[in-house]
């Protein structure tokens, strides 16, 4: 049950990945490190249980909150990007 | 015995439609044609699929601090996942990315 | 089986030439700060590889460890544990130097930092 | 199964790294690490190595990317293409690469638990811990007690490297730099100095994530102390205590400004921070020596060894987490806090 689920959780991951590397935009990027930083967390509790050590789900929660941070790095490097005048469409 | 057998049937149950849901957001985060649709697709999987697996873990963990902190997690992600959501459509929006329309709307 | 069983250190092997590569062969300072970021971490890959034991567990006791259960190799771990720490305070260091370069020179291609010193 | 899990990811970090390569655009070069340290960091689990997951989540994600992103910011976002072809390169790989995979002919296959590392010292640790030093987290104990030599010199490496990061971009001078950056240097552009005095703009419309970010970071912060003195029971310690809570900072720098976090975290309470961790660290290997024990020897520090034991570790994680969390906000402040560079 916990392996199929695990299984599933990579196919995800393996999806968003190819979207960060093909990704046309920056956004797009972006959004796939979000989500993929999403899985890793569910990929971490469900493979816990597997290994039936379900005790470590504060490696968990650390994700959660480096994806956010993360994400507004991302962001704030944008906004810097904005105000400067510098690169005005997303690409890259 | 009677409940731990439902127990495990909810289980698979929520762990089946977490992960349906997870992969079709994958899906549709490779297929669709633009950033916001894009949004729209991570959106479901990181509500309802995490929410789904994580309260299917919690059911197997009982009351105990597993589940406090499954549930810690839950909340973190739901908050954070969908203000990371708004604050990345904003900022696309400012930086000059528009939605794609259908071809009835294109001018 | 062999070949499962070496899997983890090839993949180490190539992430770890991949990184080398990145720093030998691109001028731009940065992407080469970034190949010795994944360069470290292949080498985190391969210590803790070294570490595991089939049918271990990670190396913390609890109430419903059984005994005889097996554990994974602490040291690794701990050598790993710390290295992490040490490889992002380097990175930083030479980002600090890549900033005071692009603002001296304006540039953080190598070979334009070579020849604006050379023009000098 | 766990062996397909990791054979799976192992194949995800391979692509990923061959696109790192590959591409040229330094920003996606940046998200792709990001990626590449989530999918590493799921290996360690996957490998039992909570505690270094435990410090890759928090160290290679979070600051990591965040350093890399703002130094990008103050330099260019687009690698240029290089004027000669790498074949020497190529081949210096292809063979040391090829050295390397002779050499791994001879090593034990993965996970055989007769393999020679797992014989000797390993087994005294495991075995011995829970007797000689007490914490259930075995890697804690090695970590604080069997090696406190090398992790007092881990944490004086980090302090260094705080040391040159403020030498080399000294974050306290902003408006003697800012004077500089307008008059004496001729090739810096006045968009520079704009860019300045515009520097509250970015994020101050962003009401949702400001109300968020207030929300969490209070808890953010209580995390971080769970995991300081959690450590010895689990996956924690100093190390990863003292990143997530910098982090905390760091997002109230991200959603307010690095002016008003810096005036909540000064600059100069952070120098001391960081001298006073590792104070902490070294006064508690003097003190042992002047209790008649070894340097480092906790043992001494009560009247039951295993109660010095508990005292010794629970100070100099202490220790470490304050001045690791000093250097990582240092950090962070010299590198977020200039602006511009030239173009």
């Amino acid at each position: 049950m916990y392996v199929a689920s695990a299984l599933a959780i990579l196919v995800v991951m393996g999806l968003t990945l190819v979207r960060a590397i093909l990704g046309p935009t920056a956004f797009d990027r972006l959004l796939a490190v979000n989500m993929f930083g999403t899985k890793t967390v569910l990929l971490i509790a469900v493979v816990g249980f597997m290994t039936e050590r379900p005790d470590f789900l504060d490696i968990a929660l650390v994700y959660a909150l480096v994806n956010f941070l993360s994400t507004l790095a991302v962001l704030r490097f944008f906004e810097r990007q904005i105000s400067e005048g510098t690169a005005p469409t997303g690409e890259g | 015995m009677m409940d731990f057998c439902l127990l495990d049937i909810l289980t698979a149950l929520l762990l089946t439609v977490g992960c349906f849901l997870g992969i079709s957001g994958g899906v549709g985060l490779y297929r669709l044609p633009d950033f916001f649709t894009r949004q729209h697709a991570t959106g479901v999987t990181d509500s309802v699929c995490s929410f789904a697996i994580l309260f299917a873990l919690m059911l197997q963990a009982g009351f105990t601090l597993v589940s406090v902190k499954l549930c810690f997690v839950l909340v973190f992600l739901i908050v954070t996942s969908t203000t990371a959501t708004h604050a990345l459509a904003k900022t696309a929006l400012k930086k000059g990315i528009r939605p794609l329309l259908g071809r009835e709307d294109k001018r | 089986m062999s070949w499962v069983g070496h899997y983890n250190y090839w993949v180490a092997i190539f992430l770890m030439m991949s990184g080398f590569y990145v720093v030998i062969s691109r001028g731009n300072l940065i992407k080469k700060l970034i190949g010795l970021n994944v360069f470290s971490t292949s080498v985190f890959l391969l210590y803790i590889s070294m570490g595991k034991v089939n049918g271990g567990t990670a190396p913390i006791y609890c109430e419903h460890i059984h005994p005889g259960q097996l554990f994974s190799n602490p040291v690794p771990h701990v050598l790993i544990l710390t290295a992490i720490v040490v490889g992002v305070a380097t990175t930083a260091v030479g980002l600090a130097l890549t900033v005071r370069i692009n603002e001296r020179y304006g540039t953080i291609e190598e070979d334009e930092i070579r020849a604006k010193d050379d023009s000098l | 199964m766990e062996a397909a899990v990791d054979i799976v990811l192992l194949s995800f970090l391979c692509v990923t790294v061959i696109v790192i390569v590959y591409i040229r655009k330094l920003f996606c070069a940046i998200m792709l690490l990001g990626i590449f340290s989530l999918l590493s960091a799921s290996l360690f689990i996957t490998m039992d190595a909570v505690d270094v997951a435990f410090t890759e989540a928090a160290v290679g994600t979070g600051i990591s990317s965040i350093l890399l992103l703002s130094a990008l910011s103050l330099t260019h976002t687009r690698e240029r293409r290089p004027s000669h072809q790498p074949y020497l390169a190529l081949l210096v790989v292809a063979v040391t690469g090829a050295v390397l995979v002779y050499g791994t002919m001879d090593l034990p296959p993965f996970g055989d638990p007769d393999s020679a590392i797992h014989r000797h010292m390993a087994v005294r640790f495991i075995v011995d811990s829970p007797q000689e030093v007490g914490p259930p987290n075995v890697v804690t104990s090695v970590l604080a007690s069997y090696r406190g030599y090398d992790t007092l010199g881990e944490a004086t490496v980090i302090f260094t490297a705080g040391i040159a990061l403020v030498g080399l971009l000294g974050f306290s001078r902003r408006k003697e730099f800012k004077v500089r950056l307008g008059g004496v240097l001729p090739d810096t552009t006045p968009v520079a100095v704009q860019v300045l005095d515009a520097s509250n703009a970015p994020s101050t419309d962003h009401l949702v994530l400001r109300i968020v970010g207030k929300m969490f970071i209070p808890l953010i912060m209580l995390f971080a102390l769970y995991v300081q003195f959690h450590g010895d029971y689990g996956p924690g310690g100093g190390f990863q205590a003292g990143v997530i809570f910098a982090s905390a900072i760091m997002l109230y720098a991200m959603i307010f400004n690095v002016e008003k976090a810096m005036l909540v975290v000064t600059p100069t309470a952070l120098r001391l921070l960081a001298v006073l961790g590792l104070m902490l660290y070294g006064g508690v290997g003097v003190l042992c020596m002047f209790l008649g024990g070894n340097f480092l020897d906790y043992n001494v520090l009560a009247h039951e060894p295993l109660h010095g034991q508990h005292l010794g570790i629970f100070l100099i994680e202490l220790g470490v987490g304050i001045t690791v969390f000093a250097i990582m906000v240092t950090m962070f402040y010299a590198l977020g806090n200039r602006k511009g560079g030239s173009a």
